[in-house]
């Protein structure tokens, strides 16, 4: 575990295991996603010593621990701030918020929305479990309207927010969901993630065994073909466990058909654009939510566009080119100076 | 018509003065900031030394003509070393009846009234609530009076520009720093340097503004209203390259320096709030010098990208103002936990909540201390003056960085918009900062990141740098290896160290200074930006020969370490301070001093003669 | 204005001046919002003393002093959450925000986020002019992509919000742009959003002549015919000073097209509904912005749907049907109690 | 197999004892923190009087047999008054290697020592980090062992319910739980009352968790390896209705109370927060009391909701720990400005930063009292013990509402978990609130808003009244009218009226009691939480005749108006604190004594003996 990554060509999800003993509640979702990103990131080209993990608080924020990088575990809802500080210090670096529906959409959600409009280059993945971990089972802003926690035992009066939804308003330019419970779905999407250049937003689905137990279990493998929708650039929008089933746009309305039955055609079927101009269509699919709709996983939105931290430092280059380089002495004596002998 | 040889017959004797206050005083939108600031820079050009004091209103642009929306621009200069920007004007402008109502107390009795008679209209003095025309009346017979259609004659000097009538209003603010200029036999070369620098770029406003300078400085010249003329000789300042700064451009400079001095990018986040926001504007324009500003969407995010920039490399720096420090709090815990280096600069203003933000206090000295939950300490540092801020703000890079601790540096909307003269300081004048990064083959074994130095400052290691991988975080740390640890003896032992480390800092910092005798009958003593009425109202008395020494301190926490031994050596202890007697708390619970407050809560810094009559007071024996 | 209006049965905007002087800067578009303010509430029939209107810092947020009713002049970027508190204290007031965009958006953009979501009965003014008014010339959250502000000398760097896809992003109900350069069209979706149950959140384009003088004119009035679109609910989407361009939907992305060129007729341009069952149409106007678009203003979305407040007084109810009206000396003796004699 | 003939035959001698002090700990999933509530329920309905101490991990599951997963639940009963849940355990039951590991260091020499033999496994032992199993070596050799295979047992007990073997597993806490009662003597309704009660609708664990604790306690009354019981005889309380109360519950019970009392909805808006949240969690179950509860998204929302609950007219309270009073200081400073009635409550908790989440510190004291920018007082009160949190809520929203101002009460995550027994109240006892409302009839002509009473409380005045339309803000306000003001004479004359009205309170509430010689060698102070240990400790150094006097103090700003002439009673004054000198510094900058502080940051409260040794020492002339 000492030897510097340096020296090795090929690393594996071991030399990014922690010493720390992991301590999440076993059967926590938390541990497959943890298991994921140790998969994925050896893969991705990237030294290990140039990773950074931010996190806030919550169970999903014990993160950084468990992975042998740099990392900061930081305060209640500030992840996506204290990252993007760590980013535009240091736009080399590889760096991946760990963050919890709490932690990024209730505290933290003014640092994420604003984190998603400058497109800051960090990775973002927000383990939704619907519900308060950590703190021992209240709700979250994702929890459900009517369902009743340590905080509301008389149901919840609050309208959730619907987490793409609120990315997609804030200009994100890439989104997308994984599920705990589908290891190869989350890889591919984390990777995709990797390799977006702004910021890239994972919503993935996470149970808690201790405080929210079965949430997406219509999700789970037996039930998820027919209930969720894989998303493929260019690809109609096909599901179902026979991938009979598809969705049509109505004016600006999807819904579910039948191919084959009612003169419905493979060809009116929506077809996925993630790069589309404007991002309606993927605000459109992040309204689609079971149990009216298969729920949308995968990529929703990939949209090419300058991260922050390359507008920053090409200014800090236009700078140079216009003024050259800052010159100590010279920026003192600026402004009107005189001689006092 | 009078004509320029008319006036030439005539000299017009010159009167020498040590010192002059002078005030410009108009509406919001009559440009008073620009010719106090043009004023203030030939007099200090000229040789004087000078401290000015900027007030305007918390309206961007408060309707014409009313109380509320005067603006002020106050110069003190001198032909010794002066620290305030003066008590009581020698001369006041008054561009409209607002400004003499606002500002005439202010005014010696006999002293110079220059008044736009232009603009004392009916709908004005109403403004103003005059009942009646104050230049008619009996009210401004003990001053002298020179009533000068400013207005008119603006106009008439700049008609052949080809101004509109509002454009070539807006330059009557240069006409009466004409007349001043003249007559204070100020040169008139560094305005109108200013000028075409400005506006070289739109020639007619160029001209006019050339045109309504010289016509104000004819018309001293050619009028026979001034019965004399006045002259404030060269100061004997040090030798040097001079510049004025105010608060905020040093600390915008001193920050750049310490960057640059230390080898490192700087990274400024910050979120704008009054009397701060010109840091971030100042810095935003150097980033040739690798400054990254970064206006976030609040403090809290400010404060929050500043640690993770200071986590990965940059000498990190934020500034606010109080209400703005309010939200930081909590992350500032998370530094003192991570133990990274960065400064906080916190200008004060007037509290609490919002408050008087355009307006001076010192009331955020117990925030700054232990405005956080749990054992948090770290250093406070204060500037006593505009052009103290560079070297502060230099000092606070210094201790952060060596020390691995955030650094809260305190200055206040009086220091932050005042200036003075600043002797710019050679390179080699400016000490290099060291930042010691860890590195992998210096660690042996395994990485520890709460291993300790000498000064029990932890390792700086950078993300980057392969077999450093570490976390941090807001959880309490094992001692050394800096793991996740709950054992409650471990606990008291790091809560020791992060003191013990914050007060190590006393061996590294001056001992506190004192002006006057070792020991005697009082001492008066303060902080910050009241350093330099403190300064004169001691001096003067000293100079009547009272018994009284003074000390204005920089280091709060720690406190210099001789602090205790000074105090015990006066009688009496007087701490003047804007506020209810803050440095008073501290000072009082450590060294168990009765020590006694003079505080002035109004927005405002002290008069000299507010602190002189107290130490008067106390040493013909009356209690406060 | 000492005379309680409870004895008035006509208000007039007189009885909404309150006695403090107006501190704006001379031509500050502030001043026709207020006006039109003072011109909209006495005619909902609503008594002056059960309006309050809430405000942060900003030049903006000195609105509430300016108006004859209750009132709170609160800290920056926390109008939203201050009056949730307000309303939720008693549901009966008439409660209103006013704000900026900075307010709004960047400091207080978690709590206006988190307001629209829980679709609390408040009236929500942001005035947007897309600066810093009160600091003096700061860039905002809503600053074009390259504008030169006082903390942005080289020119801007942040992407912008888009103060309406983040509302409807979050979930919002009700949603409208107004203009302050048309006092008319301002009036009616004042009074729109007056009856609206849930958040009624209204962005209106301000004028401030100091730092970002004409930053609307597109919109002003002799340009405004081509350069917006006026929403109509079940309207076809109109503009043009001849009134012969219009927007018509080619699958999820519009179009701006001329009546009668190119085979295009009335009926191909797309229809406004603010009723939609899903706010994707809403959403997809919000992305039209000037100048590839006309931009829309009035109201893009007004879904009904049980405020918060009611959501939380019914359940007080429920509460008290279940349990009875609570009763102090059985709720302390309540849990296992024991008699010591 | 022992039959129960044989048994009766031997009858089991008891012994009385005055204390006791017993802990039950084992993994977080053992159901600790259950076993130990019905203990000391039972004991509490027996009579004695009873202090229970809860510690569990940061974890919500920690991986099963590891050190850092243990969960201990102590309780002290007592024939008389006690104050602590005790320093020494007389009995342990341990239910692991590593609830053993880490709780045997607390059992006195000789104690009780029960064990779940079946749970010392390899694998477990190993997790534990034991070399070798502690049953079989000399390790346990000075206690009384008594191993108890509970896991079979347990399972033998219920196998006849049906259950899962993982669900028959989960009862063997009540199985433990038996086994105690019997050694002790404890009745068995209250926990069977409990099980009835909890598991009703799932009639198989009703009678598997029946069965398992009456088979435990048969099990102490049978099998032979017991050879003594103990009894505990009932306290002489103070007659009446008694319940158990955590700090807590208490603080939400106190909540409704003053609401009702006060004739006011309630409104409580929060953001979770260990060790806060069950005050949330409580009131929410309390709708039809008219109580509102609003999560908010994060404390700053909580807060700035209260704000605006207060000024529409309800009862309003916000609560938190540490890191969320940091984030709120910004709105409590606006708080202060439009002087509004709210009961802030922090619970602290181990610091800086996250720090110790889920242990006891008292180090948010200063930040009470001076955490805002801007000179921003407002009254800061503590609760003594669980029970306490109600007389102190409840008076804190007298004050608040008296005062119009926000008031802060600290309590602590030892008082917040820990339970006593509570002696309830009747309506009678209970003090009526009286908000009065300003109504357009009583103010004459304009309302005023900042107008004040004999108390310099200005008046509420609710939305929806006709004629007292008013704004109230963040900026300085002018006296009485309330109007926006930046005059400098009115800012310092609000500051200090704002803090005059606090200083005020000062005549409104009792004097500092104190125990013991009114005047004398040593006084030991304290507040909040250490109450218990300092009035245990003090009253043992009396029974030994040591000159010592204690008072523990509830009204930390202003202080108690005798509390100047108390100090100024003593040779030496000891503050113990859960921190690092915080009532210390205060009492020291306002009377000018050299007080000591005792210092404990471990994330635990005082131990009785750790403040008795520095009584003792002090006394003994051993300086610290
Ligand atoms: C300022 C602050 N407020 C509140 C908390 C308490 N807190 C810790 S984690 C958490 C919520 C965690 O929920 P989520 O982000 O969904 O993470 P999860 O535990 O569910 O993974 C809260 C409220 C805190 N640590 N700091
Ligand atoms: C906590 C805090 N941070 C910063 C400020 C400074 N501040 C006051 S208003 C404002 C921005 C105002 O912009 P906007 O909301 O758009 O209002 P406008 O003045 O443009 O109407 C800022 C940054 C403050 N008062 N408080
Ligand atoms: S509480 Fe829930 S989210 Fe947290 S570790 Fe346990 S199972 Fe996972
Ligand atoms: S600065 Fe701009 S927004 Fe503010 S009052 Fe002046 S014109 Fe209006
Ligand atoms: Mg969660
Ligand atoms: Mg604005």
């Amino acid at each position: 575990m000492s030897a510097s990554s340096v020296e090795l060509d090929v690393l594996t999800a071991k030399d990014f295991a922690s010493d720390q003993e992991v301590r999440w509640c076993p059967g926590c979702g938390d541990y497959s996603i943890l298991a994921q990103i140790k998969k994925v990131l050896p893969t991705l080209g990237i030294p290990k010593e140039k990773y950074v993990f931010v996190s806030g608080i919550g169970c999903s924020s014990r993160f950084p621990y468990y992975v042998e990088t740099y990392g900061i575990h930081g305060v209640h809802g500030r992840a996506c701030a204290i990252a993007t500080g760590v980013k535009l210090a240091n736009p080399e670096l590889s760096v991946w918020v760990a963050t919890g529906d709490g932690d990024a959409l209730s505290i933290g959600g003014n640092h994420f929305v604003h984190m998603l409009r400058k497109n800051i280059g960090l990775k973002v993945l927000m383990f939704n479990n619907r519900i308060y971990g950590l703190t021992k089972g209240q709700y979250s802003p994702t929890t459900e309207l009517g369902k009743r926690t340590k905080s509301t035992p008389w149901g919840s009066v609050d309208r959730p927010f619907n987490a793409l939804s609120v990315a997609i308003g804030a200009e994100a330019t890439f989104v997308a969901r994984a599920l705990d419970s589908d290891p190869k779905q989350l890889c591919e999407v984390l990777e995709r993630a990797a390799r977006h250049e702004g910021t890239a937003f994972v919503e993935i689905y996470q149970n808690c065994v201790v405080f929210n137990d079965g949430a997406f279990e219509y999700s789970h493998k037996s039930q998820r073909a027919d209930n969720t929708l894989y998303l493929e650039h260019g690809k109609p929008m096909i599901f179902g466990k026979e991938r009979e089933k598809g969705i049509r746009l109505i004016g600006t309305h999807p819904e579910v058909v039948t191919v084959g039955k009612g003169g419905v055609a493979m060809d009116d079927l929506l077809v996925h654009d993630e790069r589309a101009a404007e991002p309606t269509l993927a605000y459109l699919l992040s309204r689609m939510r079971h149990p009216e709709f298969p729920e949308p996983v995968g990529v929703f939105r990939c949209a090419e566009e300058k991260s922050y931290e390359r507008r920053v430092y090409e200014q800090v280059e236009e700078a140079k080119k216009r003024l050259g380089e800052g010159d100590l002495a010279g920026l003192l004596q600026s402004g009107e100076a005189w001689e006092i002998t | 018509m009078v004509t320029k040889t008319q006036a030439v017959a005539q000299p017009i004797p010159i009167q020498e003065m040590e010192t002059v206050t002078i005030r410009f005083a108009g509406d919001s939108g009559d440009g008073m900031q620009l010719a106090g600031t043009q004023f203030s820079n030939a007099s200090a050009i000229f040789g004087n030394d000078v401290s000015t004091f900027p007030d305007f209103p918390a309206e961007i642009r408060a309707p014409a003509g009313t109380l509320f929306g005067v603006s002020g621009y106050q110069i003190n200069f001198s032909a010794r070393d002066i620290s305030t920007p003066g008590d009581r004007l020698d001369a006041l402008v008054a561009m409209n009846p607002a400004a003499l109502k606002t500002n005439l107390q202010d005014l010696v009795k006999g002293g110079i009234l220059i008044i736009n008679s232009d603009a004392f209209t009916d709908a004005n003095l109403k403004k103003a609530h005059y009942e009646n025309d104050p230049l008619e009346g009996e009210e401004l017979d003990g001053y002298q009076l020179f009533k000068i259609p400013i207005t008119k004659l603006t106009l008439e000097a700049v008609k052949d520009t080809g101004l509109t009538n509002k454009q070539a209003e807006r330059c009557k603010n240069l006409f009466a720093l004409g007349v001043v200029c003249w007559l204070f036999d100020r040169p008139l070369d560094p305005p109108l340097n200013w000028i075409h620098q400005k506006f070289g770029k739109t020639p007619a406003v160029d001209q006019a503004n050339t045109l309504a300078l010289k016509a104000g400085y004819a018309y001293g010249d050619i009028v026979e209203i001034f019965p004399v003329r006045y002259k404030v000789q060269k100061a004997s300042l040090p030798p040097g390259t001079y510049r004025r700064l105010t608060g905020n451009e040093a600390l915008s400079l001193g920050l750049v320096a310490a960057a640059r001095r230390a080898g490192l990018k700087l990274f400024y986040g910050s979120y704008p709030i009054t009397p701060a926001s010109e840091v971030l504007q100042e810095l935003s324009r150097h980033k040739n010098f690798d400054v990254i500003t970064f206006q976030a969407e609040d403090e809290i995010a400010a404060i929050s990208a500043v640690i993770g920039a200071s986590f990965a490399g940059c000498l990190s720096a934020t500034g606010t103002s109080g209400p703005g420090l309010d939200l930081k709090q909590e992350a500032i815990g998370l530094a003192v936990m991570t133990e990274l280096p960065m400064v906080i600069i916190n200008v004060q203003r007037g509290g609490p909540s919002t408050g008087l933000p355009t307006k001076t206090e010192q009331s955020d000295l117990l925030e700054a201390v232990c405005g956080r939950h749990g054992e948090c300490p770290l250093p406070v540092l204060a500037a006593l003056s505009p052009a103290d801020c560079f070297g502060m703000v230099f000092e606070a890079a210094r201790i952060a960085i060596k020390y691995m601790t955030p650094v809260v540096l305190l200055s206040d909307g009086y220091i932050a918009n005042g200036a003075e003269p600043w002797r710019i300081p050679g390179m080699d004048e400016l000490p290099g900062l060291h930042p010691t990064f860890a590195s992998a083959g210096t660690t042996g074994d395994g990485f520890q990141p709460y291993a300790r130095d000498e000064n029990l400052a932890r390792p700086w290691a950078l993300p980057g740098t392969p077999g450093l991988e570490h976390r941090v975080g807001g959880l309490e740390k094992k001692d050394i290896s800096g793991a996740v640890c709950y054992e409650p003896e471990n606990h008291q032992l790091m809560t020791e160290l992060r003191q013990k480390k914050v007060e190590g800092i006393a061996k590294d910092i001056p001992l506190q200074e004192v002006h006057g005798p070792a020991r005697g009958k009082l001492l008066v003593l303060g902080w910050g930006g009241t350093a330099g009425a403190i300064q004169s109202a001691c001096e003067a008395a000293q100079a009547k020969g009272h018994d009284v020494a003074w000390a204005t301190m920089r280091y709060l926490n720690p406190f210099p370490r001789n602090l205790g031994d000074v105090l015990k050596s006066y009688k009496k202890i007087l701490i003047p301070e804007l506020n209810a007697g803050q440095l008073l708390t501290l000072v009082r619970a450590r060294y168990l001093v009765d020590a006694e407050g003079l505080n002035k809560m109004q927005g405002r810094p002290f008069l000299i003669r507010e602190i002189g009559d107290r130490i008067e007071q106390i040493l013909r024996g009356v209690s406060s």
